[in-house]
């Protein structure tokens, strides 16, 4: 192995590792935000980026191990993440057309920050 | 299989269903003089058994049987002895009677035709009992007519009181009946032997055995409740609800003897212990004078009879249970006198009924005139029931003080026993035969005259039937009683019945005795039942009261019982199964202390870390989610992160089938969703949270010790080293998890199509499906096709 | 029905790519395929000028992915600022393309430009509604995509 | 690497049950979406783990090369989240209706087909 | 992709024997039920050709289980495992007595139900999936009776419980879903746990056969996991099976469905739980058996004490079949805690006449309702005089519940009542004995007021009276018909035993000697 | 593999994964849903694309690459869609914009 | 959700889906994938098709109740099993057909059907949920 195939061969490695952490924090960073909220498409936008992350983390898992299968379940995790977001914003609007307690209670709080300026 | 001898005894007991199932059509045929031919029945079974009498008088038995399920020993047997063929006798001749009684007694009743169904089913039922050899034969008759009695009691159904009796019969004949059964079972398997004969044959072996008590008490709980022990007496005078051809047949004559007839017959492996001395006189002497003192505070003709039953049934058991010979050719006697006199006097009371419209003696006098020959019968009859000569009566008694006195607080104690409840008997002979003939003519709701042939016959057949054995009464001992008394002490035995007595002993004393005092507690019977009757009312409780309570108590705990454990709260069953599950999980290892061994550290990444970190923050997040939304995206990330745990541990089909199925699962969480809401809080109050925190907490610690116990054992991989060398080489798949899913294990997937389509039909009939209140199933209205033809008119 | 058979084509070309074969059986297998796919959304497939359009969704993909390029590194020098302060705002831009292909094109050719986010269409078709993430003069933006996309549409398409 | 993943499916496991313990169907519908992660996670360590080599074999081999993760729970799990996603649907749609029908999510006023306050059973003959 | 190595010795992987056509009746009943509920379901529209349809499928099933107990009857225990892989890595059929006695009893069951649904199923129930739900259960049902594989088991487990579940909410009624929600969240719990316990075992064993578990946890570690798993296998299949104390579904839900649904339930799911416990119980880990056997005779007596005792306090007919069917339970629990041959012999029949009685006594309600129009004991009234054949005919069945001779309960009630004495249980002797009292009292209950009784409670003593119903005989032969056969059978088995004595035995012989299981498939020598 | 290649993909996969660590950061960072749908739908995709890529590039496969290709532009179809859908669906249940948004022209019209 | 840009762009996406489903599907044997996902990601593509453009329109393009096919898929699977009836073999045995078209070699074989009738199933089943929660909510 020459010099230069083992740097490149290292040098892979290390980003790897690098993205993958870099993603590990990026996980939490959206999970963080699913959880804080406030609001319904906040959490929808964040399961949105949260599927987005997951695609990233299959490429970095199928370039560590060699595996190609992996990029086929990028794809269909990216068709039904669109699914999802489109189910969840659908939802959003129902069940805000309905005067739905919850989204009630948000919206109001949303045009209450916006009023004191927040 | 022949027709004569005692191989046929299989028609002869089979003979009755058949007529059973005939009777309706007969009877819708001829009406009320389908009796006559049925009764022809009853009169060719007699006739065949009266066939067998000489054969069976000369010490011969006979065992027929075929197979019935030879898997399980049983077989069809009968066992024809001097006791069975007495018994089937009796049966098949009062019965022939009581069928022609019945076609008079319910004469245009528009159920005559079933009455006669029920009452050859009881017939059969009855000689299968005492034929029986084998004893799961036996048993299944005995429990037969349990059940027809229950049905003929309960003939006059819309009647509460008919109701209840019925069950009340039932009930306690039907627990008697299981503990017989047990019975059985415990002497089964301790001869070995499955049938009457052969266990007879053991001699000493139940004697012996360290279960005979328990054997013993099995055996007397069946006998005890099926012939009216005191305290479980009650039934029979409610029995007496049923019409009055049953009370005279089942409820005296035949099945309340079956009790006595187990007793005799078992008394040579299980009598003459001290057990059996002991309990048998005790409580068979209660009876005795437990029932006297009942039937004398009794003014319906029945009840008396009914009360005076008991008593006499109390009598028998108390004789054999003495053990002593000449006590049980006492009882042998006696049996036959009382079937006779007994059967005769309920249908001298049952035409009284009938005729005059009441059974109640202080509203009867006079009847003499009218009915002359009930009269005659009447009389008969009740001269045997008092124990005067020249009736077999006579003789029994004779017979029974014999065998009875002696010398010793024991004899004295039977004896007079015997002699009050003697005496008592009289008095309501007198009271029932005489009091409603003699004196001045009473008003009667109906007007009194005789009743037609079918009615007395019967009565006058059997009071003659009663004198006549008598006068016979050599050859009455000679072809009934020996075998009878060969069978019970299982010697043979020598009998020399006479009527006239050889010597002025002790029994005629006491014969003359009873009678006097019979004679002088009638001319005192109106205080005496006054007396009884405030004693009674002193009490104020007994044993049919008892019963009463005990259903109403057992059906109040029920209830009770019930509500406590089918509390109708999800939340409730859901806790005690995890409880259960949580204990299931923790006791096998707190009993027997076998925890994992120690844990290593994981050699895990860091990104690995990161994504069970994931999983972890998302389940907390799902149970502390306050809303909707919030539960819901929570919900996918741990499945995101199960997903990604799936990928990271070489599964990418799984990660690629959880992925799916964890988005769409949120994405129909999400459409349902929008109408079901997430309360803001848990409404658990904090008692329930914190015991369902520490079930939760148990089960998950039991789960993750198990586990861990699990995967610290060395595995065995064979299953899947056989898939990794043939998924490609025959099967030709580079997948292995594929082609493990369509062709090793097909048919888990073929399972598992089925049940996705049957999902979506059930989400479908769930969603499209309205309840409509107004239209329901056809069988709802009581509405056959027709409905069901309307029904669809409209949803067109 | 040309136009059919050229959507067709392009499902089976589609087909070789996700297959990553392109010998003929497979493309014909992947025209067969893309044959029932096509049957299913037989309904929204019109029977016009789809020669020139299926020419330029390729066009235009390119064009996404510059854009997309752009706007993703406008989000990180806005997001790593150590104090975020901006003007976002949503504006009424007048749509002058008026086809739902080319709405559709536009809309989210905006999404994917800088700092700009397609939120909706107003129902007479006239008014898209475009969200700024930080927008100190409407009117530049809405310049901006008249004389860019829109017109880079509407010479494509028509 | 077993015992850490048992010790999260413990976790799994009681938060699974410490929600189907509530008496909103919501969040008990939540716990059987997570029961139903538990038991395949279970499955999934029973048959023993094993890092980042999927049961495929490589196009120029006729068994695998080498060591690989086991495939049969992985089957085995296949068909139980089908299942169990089968279910979780009827569940769901279940649910829904109980609610429209009965007017409430809380399980405890639920009392159709076991009504509070039931008449004692009759008495008497 | 074809590329087949030469080297590969087939027969090192698969049975190479050509496979009697006699053979395939092992899996003759999924594959009738499974094309037969897919044919059912694409006729779906087509309400008057489903039945027709279903009923055919049906009886080609009731002929294929009875071939198929003939079959086993003269081969002993058959195999075959379906794709011809060896055992155990394929999944394997192996059909005994026991498997193939209850699967013909089940599917005459169904037969009987497909006939009465004519009239009791409507035709929205029809659209909306009963004759392919009723199939699939039999899918179910004959699966689990049949597979020879634990995890394949619980596969039919899962689809017969989602048939349940289809066929119980079918009408949508207030009733039906409260009572669904908490009969499909239980006995989800229950399956759960039946995976969970799976998925140790095969952590444990590595294997799913059962013939190679029998033969792999023989001589377990007892203070080992296997124990704990041997008592989550328990708990899920008393659940299953509704034995106390976690029976808590059955009666929140077994008197909402139509009453035709709710016979079928009452004759085959809980048995289906009976019978895991006897295969697992008896055949697989008989150890864990043993070192149970006085948990399952506690939980066997109060399930039949509890069971009646519910029984007592019902005042709807329909929820006071419910606890019989629980008390039923619990006498074949006890014939699983004595573990004696004869035991389980008596268990086997037992559960061969629970599922013929209790689906008779559910169609029998049913036709209570039709004639008296309703399930309450409050209500009704004058059935005696309004169809004695009908009156006959429930007397019959009660008789036959509560253990009565001549019917069919007696027998395995006198098997059982036996073993326990000689296997010196006189604890669990005496409880059945009690049992079958309190079973005479609950149905003598039901008989003296819904059939002698005059009319509704409140009506005078000795009235009776007038119906305002039609006459029986508007009650069509699509009712009479399978009551008819079912009481047939009731009878049948109680007047002529031998032959399920005989095959009870059989199967009994087949759970304590397991040497003809295993060979079968495993072949003349057995590991 | 060639080396060029390696440290390509590994330069990619770092770029791609540092985009999505951004779109990360915005969504935590940015102040109302509408801002954060920015980072969301651009970074975000232009990161899960990037790494696919790298992918792409690793494997040296035509089908491989073919298939990644197509992954990508099926992201970069469905992104705006997915924002618009949830902008969309947010603004019309009533979520306001932040004080910040000091226009607001879709508003007007409703309220 | 009826919007223009959905709307229009909603038919393309779902026949891609529709048309990766498939692939998924025919290659499950040897790659990830399989009947099951196929299925799932085909039911997905008709979602979405339905929420854009309304499930009327769903219905309409598949002609077929979605029961039906699923009922045709577990008939197909069924059927599957049974060849190996006629060779005297176990039932779900494997058949392997190597049929020669265009110059090529095209496996076809019973796991192969069986695995098309999965995916029909779950392609009927999962749809029918869908459409009949979206038909549901709209009205
Ligand atoms: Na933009
Ligand atoms: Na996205």
């Amino acid at each position: 192995m020459s010099g230069l195939e083992q740097f490149a061969s290292e040098f892979l490695d290390v980003c790897v590792n690098i993205s993958l952490a870099i993603l590990t924090v990026a996980f939490f960073l959206t999970v963080a935000r699913i959880i804080k909220g406030p609001t319904l498409p906040d959490r929808v936008v964040a399961l949105d980026m949260l599927v987005a992350l997951g695609i990233g983390f299959i490429a970095a898992i199928g370039i560590q191990t060699d595996y190609y299968l992996y990029v086929d379940i990028a794809i269909a995790l990216g068709l039904v993440g669109f699914l999802a977001t489109v189910a969840f914003a659908r939802f959003v609007l129902n069940r805000g057309l309905a005067k739905d307690a919850t989204i009630v209670e948000e919206v109001k709080r949303s045009i209450a920050d916006r009023e004191a300026g927040r | 299989m022949p027709l004569f001898g005692p191989e046929a005894t299989f028609f002869a007991v089979l003979a009755p269903f058949a007529a059973a199932i005939v009777a309706p059509a007969l009877t819708r045929a001829m009406g009320h003089n389908a009796a006559w031919p049925l009764a022809l029945v009853p009169a060719a079974v007699f006739v065949f058994f009266a066939g067998l009498v000489p054969q069976v008088a000369g010490g011969e038995s006979f065992t027929p049987g075929i197979a019935w399920a030879p898997a399980y020993g049983v077989s069809f047997s009968f066992f024809i002895d001097g006791l069975s063929t007495m018994f089937a006798l009796l049966i098949s001749g009062i019965g022939t009677f009581i069928i022609l009684y019945a076609g008079g007694y319910l004469k245009g009743h528009a159920h005559q035709g079933r009455f006669f169904s029920f009452l050859f089913l009881f017939m059969g039922a009855m000689l299968g009992l005492v034929l029986g050899n084998d004893l799961l034969t036996l048993f299944v008759f005995w429990e037969l007519t349990s059940i027809t009695s229950f049905l003929l009691i309960g003939f006059d159904h819309l009647r509460a009181a008919s109701r209840r009796a019925a069950i009340q019969a039932l009930v306690i004949t039907g627990g008697g009946g299981l503990s017989l059964l047990a019975g059985f079972l415990v002497i089964m398997s301790v001869t070995g032997e499955a049938s009457m004969s052969q266990v007879l044959a053991g001699g000493d072996v139940l004697r012996e055995h360290a279960l005979y008590p328990l054997i013993l008490l099995l055996v007397l709980g069946g006998a005890f409740t099926k012939s009216a022990q005191f305290p479980f007496h009650f039934w029979l005078p409610n029995a007496m609800e049923a019409p009055t051809p049953v009370s005279a047949f089942l409820h005296s004559a035949t099945m309340v003897k079956a009790g006595v007839y187990l007793l005799m017959r078992m008394h040579p492996v299980l009598g003459d212990t001290a057990l059996w001395t002991t309990i048998l006189p005790v409580f068979g002497g209660a009876t005795l004078i437990v029932g006297t003192l009942l039937a004398v505070r009794q003014t319906d003709l029945k009840l008396m009879l009914a009360y005076t039953t008991v008593a006499s049934l109390g009598l028998l058991v108390m004789l054999t249970g003495t053990s002593w010979e000449k006590a049980i050719e006492g009882a042998a006697l006696y049996l036959l006198a009382h079937s006779l006199f007994k059967g005769a006097l309920f249908m001298v009371a049952g035409t009284i009924d009938h005729e005059a419209g009441t059974r109640d003696v202080t509203r009867l006098g006079g009847l003499r005139g009218a009915m002359p020959v009930t009269f005659v019968a009447a009389c008969l009859a009740a001269l045997s029931m008092s124990g005067l000569p020249p009736f077999v009566g006579f003789i029994a008694k004779e017979y029974l003080y014999a065998g009875i006195w002696g010398d010793g607080g024991i004899y004295y104690a039977l004896t007079a026993t015997a002699v009050i409840g003697n005496a008592l008997m009289l008095v309501i002979a007198a009271a029932v035969a005489l009091k409603p003939f003699l004196g001045a003519k009473v008003e009667t709701p109906k007007h009194a005259h005789e009743g037609p042939l079918l009615l007395f016959a019967g009565p006058v057949a059997l009071s003659l039937t009663g004198l006549a054995t008598a006068l016979l009464a050599h050859s009455t001992g000679v072809y009934l009683i020996q075998p009878v008394i060969t069978s019970i002490t299982g010697v043979q035995s020598t009998v020399d019945v006479h009527l006239v007595p050889g010597y002025v002993g002790a029994p005629l004393i006491l014969s003359g005795l009873t009678v006097l005092l019979g004679i002088v507690l009638y001319l005192k019977l109106d205080a005496l039942r006054a007396a009884m009757a405030g004693t009674l009312a002193a009490i104020g409780w007994g044993p049919d009261k008892g019963f009463d309570q005990a259903i109403a108590g057992l059906v109040r705990f029920s209830a009770a019982v019930t509500h406590r454990l089918q509390s109708g709260r999800m939340d409730i069953y859901m806790t005690l199964t995890f409880l259960v599950a949580a204990i299931a999980l923790l006791a096998p290892p707190l009993l027997t202390g076998s925890w994992p061994a120690a844990l290593e550290m994981p050699d895990f990444r860091f990104y690995e870390w990161g994504v069970l970190a994931i999983a972890a923050v998302g389940l907390i997040a799902v149970l502390t989610a306050r809303t909707r939304l919030t539960a819901i995206v929570s919900l996918g990330i741990q499945g995101f992160a199960v997903a990604l745990i799936f990928m990271l541990f070489g599964a990418p089909d799984l990660s690629f089938t959880q992925f799916m199925v964890e988005t769409l699962s949120v994405v129909i969480l999400a459409l349902v969703m929008t109408r079901l809401n997430l309360q803001p809080r848990d409404h658990r109050p904090m008692g329930y949270r914190v015991v369902h925190g520490l079930i939760a907490t148990a089960l998950g610690v039991g789960f993750a010790t198990l586990l861990i116990r699990v995967t610290q054992l060395t595995f065995d991989r064979s299953l899947s080293d056989f898939f990794e060398a043939y998924s490609r080489t025959i099967a030709h798949g580079r997948n292995i998890v594929n082609v493990i899913l369509v062709d090793f294990r097909g048919f888990d997937t073929f399972g598992e199509i089925a049940v996705v389509m049957i999902t979506g039909l059930c989400v479908l009939a769930l969603i499209r499906v309205r309840p409509k209140r107004a239209a329901e199933g056809a069988l709802d209205k009581a509405s056959g096709d027709e409905a069901l033809s309307k029904r669809e008119e409209v949803q067109v | 029905m040309t136009s059919l058979f050229l959507i067709n084509i392009l499902l089976a070309l589609a087909w070789g790519a996700v297959t990553g074969s392109f010998a003929e059986v497979n493309l014909v297998f992947g025209f067969v395929l893309g044959a029932g796919a096509l049957y299913i959304i037989r309904e929204q497939v019109g029977t016009r000028g789809y020669l020139t359009r299926t020419w330029q969704i390729v066009s235009l993909a390119l064009l996404f992915l510059y854009e997309l390029v752009l706007s993703a590194l406008r989000v990180a020098g806005i997001v790593l600022r150590p104090k975020i302060v901006l003007q976002p705002g949503i504006i009424a831009y007048p749509l002058t393309v008026d086809r739902d292909f080319e709405i559709t094109m536009l809309a989210n050719l905006i999404t994917l430009t800088p700092g700009t986010l397609s939120v909706d269409v107003s129902d007479d078709r006239k008014t898209l509604f475009v969200h700024c993430i930080d927008v100190p003069d409407p009117q530049a933006t809405i310049d901006d995509i008249k004389n860019g996309f829109e017109r880079k549409i509407l010479e494509a398409f028509r | 690497m077993e015992a850490a993943l048992s010790i999260l499916i413990g976790l799994f496991f009681a938060v699974a049950t410490y929600l189907l313990m509530s008496r909103q169907l919501v969040r008990i519908l939540l716990g059987i979406a997570i029961l139903g992660n538990s038991v395949n996670l279970l499955i999934f360590t029973s048959g023993r783990l094993m890092r980042e080599v999927p049961p495929v074999i490589p196009e120029a081999f006729q068994v695998p090369p080498g060591p690989i993760a086991n495939p049969l729970p992985q089957a085995l799990i296949l068909t139980a989240i089908v299942i169990s996603f089968s279910f979780f649907a009827f569940l769901l749609v279940l649910a829904f209706r109980a609610y429209q029908e009965l007017g409430t999510d809380d399980t405890n006023e639920m009392r159709v087909a076991e009504p509070t306050g039931e008449a004692s059973p009759p008495q008497g003959y | 992709m074809a590329a087949t190595d030469s080297a590969v010795d087939l027969s090192q992987a698969m049975r190479l024997e050509p496979v009697l056509p006699a053979d395939w009746l092992l899996v003759a009943p999924l594959i009738i039920t499974i094309l037969g509920g897919a044919l059912c379901l694409m006729t779906r529209k087509n309400t008057a050709a489903q039945p027709k349809v279903a009923i055919i499928f049906l009886t080609l099933l009731v002929l294929a289980c009875a071939g198929l107990l003939a079959h086993v009857l003269d081969k002993g225990v058959v195999t075959m495992v379906a794709g011809g892989w060896l055992p155990p890595f394929g999944i394997a059929f192996t059909v005994d007595a026991l498997g193939a006695t209850l699967a013909l009893t089940s599917s005459i069951v169904a037969l009987c139900a497909a006939v009465y649904g004519m009239t009791d199923v409507d035709n929205s129930g029809r659209r909306y999936g009963f004759y392919p739900f009723l199939l699939l259960l039999m899918t179910g049902v004959c699966g689990a009776f049949l597979t020879g594989d634990i995890f394949n088991l619980y596969v039919w487990f899962e689809v017969l419980l989602i048939s349940s579940f289809g066929l119980l909410v079918l009408g949508n009624e207030r009733a039906q879903l409260d009572g669904a929600v908490k009969y499909a969240l239980l006995n989800i719990i229950a399956t759960t746990l039946f995976l969970i316990a799976t998925g140790l075992l095969y952590g444990i064993l590595g294997t799913l056969n059962m013939a190679d578990i029998a033969i792999k946890a023989r001589g377990a570690d007892a203070n080992g996991p296997l124990m704990t798993v041997a008592v989550l296998y328990f708990l899920a299949f008393a659940m299953k099976a509704a034995a106390f104390p976690v029976n808590f579904w059955l009666p929140a839900s077994y008197h909402t469905p139509r009453i035709v649904i709710a016979a079928v339930f009452a004759g085959l799911l809980t048995k289906v739980g009976v019978y895991a416990l006897l295969r697992i119980f008896a055949l697989l880990l008989p150890e864990a058996r043993i070192a149970l056997a006085d948990i399952i005779a506690l939980v066997a007596i109060a399930t039949m004490l509890t069971g009646v005792l519910g029984a007592l306090a019902q005042t709807d007919v329909r929820r006071l079949l419910g606890y019989l069917v629980i008390s039923g339970i619990g006498s074949m629990l006890a014939g699983l805690a004595i573990g004696t041959t004869p035991a389980l012999a008596g268990a086997i029949f037992y559960a061969v006449h629970s599922i013929l009685v209790m689906t008779a006594l559910y169609m029998a309600a049913g036709m209570m309702r039709a004639l008296g129009g309703s399930y309450s004991l409050r209500e009704l009234g004058g059935l005696y005089r309004a169809s004695p054949a009908f009156a006959a005919v429930f007397l019959m069945l009660g008789f036959a519940v509560a253990g009565l001779p001549p019917f069919s309960g007696f027998w395995p009630k006198v098997i059982l009542v036996d073993a326990a004495l000689v296997g010196g249980h006189g604890w669990i002797a005496g409880s059945i004995l009690v049992t079958g009292l309190l079973t005479t009292i609950a149905v003598g209950r039901v008989w003296i007021y819904a059939f002698w009784r005059g009319g509704p409670e409140g009506t005078a003593d000795g009235q009776l009276v007038a119906f305002a119903v039609p006459a029986p005989s508007a009650v069509g032969a699509n009712v009479w018909l399978p009551i008819g056969v079912l009481l047939g059978l009731v009878v049948l088995l109680g007047v002529q035993p031998e032959f399920m004595m005989q095959v009870s035995g059989r199967g009994a012989s087949t759970l304590s000697e397991p040497m003809g299981y295993l060979r079968s498939v495993f072949g003349e020598v057995a590991r | 593999m060639n080396p060029v290649y390696e440290i390509i993909v590994g330069i990619v996969l770092v770029t791609g994964s540092i985009f999505a660590l951004i779109a990360s950061i915005g969504l935590l960072r940015l102040k109302d849903v509408y801002m954060r749908m920015h980072a969301g739908s651009k970074a975000g995709t232009l990161g899960s694309g990037l790494m696919l890529v790298a992918l792409a590039v690793h494997a040296h496969q035509i089908d491989v690459i073919t298939r990644a290709f197509a992954g990508v532009v099926f992201f970069l179809l469905t992104a705006p869609v997915a924002a618009h859908l949830l902008a969309k669906a947010a603004y019309e249940a009533g979520y306001r914009p932040c004080a910040d948004t000091k226009i607001d022209e879709m508003g007007k019209g409703s309220e | 959700m009826r919007t223009i840009i959905f709307r229009t762009i909603a038919p393309y996406l779902a026949a891609l889906m529709v048309l990766f489903s498939i692939f998924v599907l025919l290659r499950g044997h040897n790659e990830p994938g399989g009947g099951f996902i196929g299925g799932l990601i085909a039911a997905s593509a008709f979602a979405i098709y339905g929420i854009a453009c309304g499930v009327a329109a769903v219905r309409r393009a598949i002609t077929l109740h979605p029961m039906t096919i699923s009922a045709w898929g577990l008939f197909i699977a069924g059927l599957s099993g049974l060849p190996s009836l006629f060779l005297a073999q176990p039932f779900m045995t494997s058949q392997w057909w190597y049929v020669h078209a265009f110059g090529v070699e095209i496996p076809l074989s019973t796991p192969l059907f069986f695995d098309i009738g999965v995916y029909l199933v779950v392609v009927g089943s999962i749809s029918s949920i869908a459409l009949a929660l979206e038909e549901r909510e709209s009205d």
